[in-house]
């Protein structure tokens, strides 16, 4: 069966984010002060071939521990579904 | 209905030439030529084929007088892909400058970035490997933040780009005028060295021998006009159509290793890059060069998106893809190296020899036309446009010095000019370039006017240099064009090199507007005359019309030059001053003249005056004075006197070297 | 002695540090293939620098799997010298051969200038040779350097000597204004605990051709030939 | 009130996406072949100060428009939740 996963891997919280500071500055410059707190990471979808949700949960953290996410500066959340 | 029948039923009327941009009389000449009405297909091979950036046919006959001989090109301008000139020790440079304006005023980023890979696959398509880059960038005004938004993607593009490719930025210029506001230039300029003999042809020849695509995938980019033209025909909905084309530095790289291992493999008949028209462009160029045809399967073309129908995949323009006519036999050879570095390709057809180019899709014949009748230098039109000298051009005469009163505060005036963002140092944008990859910047601990590229184990050095004043050419274009070549040649001189030719990217407006194209026809007979005074033929180039900003006309015109030199490293001269006591000669004579210059078009505001002085027979009896100097080693530094005039020259020398200077002049 | 420096496919520096060891230093060099898993009995592996993978996903993220990497690490447990620069350093720390990361430089812009580093630690194989408290000037070129790593692991890499180069200015003072992109502690180079594995973000390679007007970079060159060949 | 928005921002699926080509390239690499079409963007989270959920989605639709996504090569996909 096919499944498709959607992977966010976003900075460690402890981590200073460069980025998410500066875009959150220039929300004032768009008129938009409300919003606050922005962190920035990578979305990654994927698609897997595999025998059931639970299998393709677990290649899916397979390959974000190997390869998508460095556990050094970033964590990583997979939420799956079946592909139509 | 699948797209290939969709296809044939499109019925051909002058209409459909008119919505691919062709003119009527372009569309009887292709019906003489095949004896028939051409299908949609055929019809938008031809549409690309005799746009004005693959034929150049508004542009061509102009070009043809400039001075093209020489006694070190080994390949004149239009016979190969980038000019190849002979620099020595059994070595050739080829070089070459492209622009990729329009891309980058829709997508700053990738407009910039696939403009660099484009024109380094022109230099290693010859079997040469680029050595060094440069650009040219020119925007509007600096504190609109439209153009704070150019300059940010631009300039990241380029870097993201060259950085990963791996090929030093070693110098370009930067350029700001509110004519640029709508319309960028990007210019960018490579250059390879190669060894002679060793370079790789543009052409096809050999009946049977295998024809490869290598490379990246093809998609739907890059085929707006044609799809425009048959939107209602085929329904490629918008999300379908990408909208601006994805530069890969990766794919990028393997691809140079791979081209320049297959070259010296010794198993090709001819290679070209992809860019313009893509497939049809390479297929037919290669073919009308060997005086062969081709049997083309579009089926056979690995595609990034599905159901692609023939005209889309002929006219794609997709990044990153080379043609390679392989030698029968030496498939096996070529494959291996390919997949060694991993990279896709595909046999997409052979080599015949009826001259002619047959594309089939699944089986069917979908394309038959004769390769001679595309190509720029064969059947593409050939066209010479009014010309009518534009009002302002006598209206600038009528300036006059005594007008301008000369300011209290001279120290001002000069941190105004030393600050200027068209004077002051560019750092805060090369330094977003890798200058350094290669270890070949000689110019990175001691700059010198042109940037000095070291041709590691011999005696020698390349010179580069980009420049074009385009103030000056606005007011005069002859005379602006001749000072272009000047100053490219006296910056390559003042390094202790000697210019041996150049490359050009000419940008100008619209060429159906005759006062475009006095400019343009002008613009040729200055940089003419000049090419031929110092002896730099011209070995090719890029011409660029429709820059226009539509509410304020068109561009100024720009024609970029790109000029190479040569010199023996121990005749290498620096622009920083070197010990205190040291005396500072003035060469050349001075005028009271400061028309044109950044002086008074920005401090007095005073946009139109005429060109500067000048004397092409002056000029060149300075430059060679200087040359013999440097080479009996009587100087420590010397340094051009551009933009901005004596006292910023005085000031980068300064600057460069922490030493102050005293200067003093008479009392006239 | 024996350099092998890996070519992976989007490396970029690899023959400028060939053209350093064996013109400039006269040393032997081979060229190792990524794909490939023998290490021709070298003495030292070099991770050149580039762009390896084209940086994609994150800088040296792809290139640590290369079959040629395997055998690296083995050969790196064994005691085996393996020094990485730049890139080079990236993928390192990514197969776990060097602790902590590289990450995008702060203000996210591609950094190509000269920098000064000065030692921290001259005990080691490629410092010994480098002149005490002098700062090298040795230029950088890349948009992922700053380095990070725990506090915790920071606090042994200080105490076990494994920060080999701060960022500093002309005088040698390490100071905010000289770190060239946010690095925690201006670090510009590190080496494993067992002082085998070294890596740093600076290119010596581009600071040894006296035809380029600096030489610097040869002080980290000389050091490990003086204490390999003593 | 305050709620959090997740935004995944996204290359255009007709454009040609380098990363996600490299890193699908690479599954193999790493024993995850059954892994294929990796298409990478970047994952935002925000904090909005808003009157409604409406009223936050709004915002965080006008953050994208004209800052987070470039509309040429990139769409977006917002989840807004009230942060507790």
């Amino acid at each position: 069966m096919k499944f498709k996963a959607e992977i966010n891997v976003m900075p460690l919280k402890a981590l200073l984010d460069p980025q998410g500071k500066a875009v959150t500055g220039s929300m004032k410059n768009i008129g938009l002060p409300e919003i606050t707190n922005v962190r920035i990471g990578k979305h990654i979808s994927i698609e897997i071939e595999a025998a059931s949700k639970e299998a393709a949960q677990k290649k899916a953290e397979e390959s974000c521990k190997k390869l998508l996410a460095n556990p050094i500066m970033e964590f990583f959340e997979i939420s799956i579904e079946e592909s139509k | 209905m699948s797209a290939l029948a969709q296809e044939k039923e499109i019925v051909v009327t002058v209409e459909t030439a008119k919505q691919l941009g062709l003119l009527p009389e372009e569309f009887e000449k292709i019906k003489k030529v095949l004896g028939r009405t051409p299908n949609f297909t055929e019809l938008s091979i031809y549409s690309v084929m005799w746009s004005e950036h693959c034929s150049y046919k508004n542009s061509i006959k102009w070009l043809k007088t400039l001075p093209r001989e020489g006694k070190n090109v080994l390949a004149k301008a239009g016979e190969e892909n980038a000019g190849l000139v002979d620099i020595g020790d059994g070595l050739a440079c080829a070089f070459k400058i492209e622009s990729h304006n329009h891309p980058s005023a829709i997508e700053p980023y990738q407009g910039a970035a696939t403009g660099v890979g484009g024109i380094n696959r022109d230099i290693f398509t010859m079997g040469a490997r680029p050595i060094a880059q440069l650009n040219s960038l020119r925007f509007g005004d600096p504190k609109s933040e439209k153009t704070k938004w150019l300059v940010k993607g631009v300039v990241k593009g380029i870097g993201d780009y060259g950085n990963a490719f791996g090929i030093p930025t070693v110098g370009g210029e930067v350029f700001f005028d509110d004519c640029y506001n709508v319309n960028p230039l990007v210019n960018a300029m490579s250059a390879g060295i190669v060894k002679v003999g060793e370079t790789v042809s543009a052409t096809s020849h050999g009946k049977g021998n295998p024809v490869y695509i290598v490379g990246s995938a093809t998609g739907k980019d890059g085929i707006h006009g044609a799809a425009f033209a048959s939107k209602d025909i085929t329904e490629n909905s918008a999300d379908d159509l990408p909208s601006v084309q994805v530069g890969d530095p990766f794919q990028e790289k393997i691809l140079l290793e791979a081209s320049l291992e297959v070259a010296k493999a010794d198993v090709l008949i001819g290679m070209q890059d992809m860019g313009a028209a893509g497939i049809t462009c390479s297929t037919s160029e290669m073919s009308a060069k060997g005086e062969h045809g081709m049997k083309i399967y579009l089926d056979k073309v690995p595609l990034r998106q599905q159901n692609m129908t023939a005209w889309e995949i002929l006219l794609s323009e997709s990044q990153e893809r080379m043609l390679l006519v392989v030698k029968k036999g030496k498939e096996k050879a070529v494959e291996q190296i390919l997949d060694k570095w991993d990279i896709p390709y595909a046999v997409i057809g052979e080599v015949t020899d009826t001259k002619r180019l047959e594309y089939y899709l699944n089986g069917e014949l979908i394309a038959d036309v004769p390769a001679e009748s595309l190509v720029l230098g064969g059947g593409a039109p050939v066209y010479t446009r009014e010309s009518k000298e534009p009002a302002y051009f006598s209206e600038a005469k009528k300036f006059s010095a005594e007008k301008i009163k000369e300011p209290k505060d001279l120290k001002e005036v000069a941190k105004f000019l030393i600050t200027h963002p068209n004077i002051a140092s560019k750092r805060w944008v090369y330094e977003q370039y890798d200058s350094m990859v290669g270890t070949v910047n000689q110019s990175t601990n001691s700059p010198s006017d042109a940037a000095i590229v070291n041709i590691k184990e011999t005696e020698r050095a390349l010179a580069f240099k980009i420049d074009c004043n385009a103030r000056y050419v606005y007011a005069d274009p002859e005379k602006g064009a001749s000072i272009a070549v000047s100053e490219a040649a006296r910056n390559i001189v003042c390094s202790g090199g000697e210019p041996l030719a150049i490359t050009n990217c000419l940008n100008f407006g619209n060429p159906y507007n005759p006062e475009v194209y006095w400019q343009f026809v002008n613009v040729i007979k200055g940089m003419g005359a000049a090419c031929k005074k110092f002896g730099t033929p011209v070995t090719g180039g890029n011409v660029s019309f429709y820059n226009q900003s539509s509410y304020e006309g068109p561009v100024f015109p720009t024609p970029a030059i790109g000029m190479l030199g040569i010199l023996d490293k121990k005749n290498r001269m620096t622009l920083d001053f070197k010990q205190e006591g040291d005396l500072i000669y003035l060469i050349g004579e001075m005028r009271d003249d400061f028309s044109c210059s950044e002086y008074l078009y920005s401090f007095h505001k005073v946009k139109l005056s005429p060109a500067p002085y000048f004397d092409l027979e002056e000029e060149f009896k300075v430059q060679q004075a200087v040359g013999s100097i440097i080479k009996k080693g009587l100087i420590r530094s010397a340094h051009d006197c551009s933009d901005g005039g004596l006292f910023v020259t005085l000031a980068e020398s300064s600057i460069h070297s922490g030493k102050g200077f005293d200067i003093s002049t008479d009392e006239s | 002695m024996k350099f092998g420096v890996v070519i992976f496919p989007g490396s970029n520096c690899d023959h400028d540090m060939i053209y350093v060891l064996r013109k400039i230093m006269g040393q032997e060099v081979v060229e190792l293939w990524h794909k490939e898993t023998s290490l021709q009995k070298c003495d030292m592996i070099i991770l050149p620098g580039g762009f390896s993978y084209g940086d994609y996903l994150r800088s040296g993220a792809i290139a640590r799997f290369s079959p040629i990497m395997e055998k690296i690490s083995e050969f790196a447990d064994k005691g085996g010298y393996v020094f990485g620069v730049c890139n080079g350093f990236q993928i390192a720390c990514e197969a776990g051969l060097l602790p902590g990361a590289l990450l995008h430089n702060s203000d996210r812009k591609f950094h190509c200038k000269n920098v000064f580093i000065k030692t921290q630690n001259n005990h080691t194989l490629i410092t010994s040779g480098i002149p005490k408290d002098k700062a090298l000037k040795i230029p950088i070129a890349h948009g992922e350097g700053n380095y990070f790593n725990d506090a915790e692991s920071l606090k042994q890499m200080n105490e076990n000597g494994q920060i080999l180069f701060r960022y500093c200015d002309e005088k040698g003072n390490i100071t905010p204004e000289a770190n060239p992109n946010g690095s925690i502690e201006n670090i510009a180079g590190v080496c494993n605990a067992k002082k085998n594995v070294f890596g740093m973000m600076p290119h010596p390679e581009r600071a040894s051709d006296t035809e380029l007007g600096n030489t610097d970079g040869k002080f980290l060159f000389e050091s490990i030939l003086s204490l390999v060949q003593a």
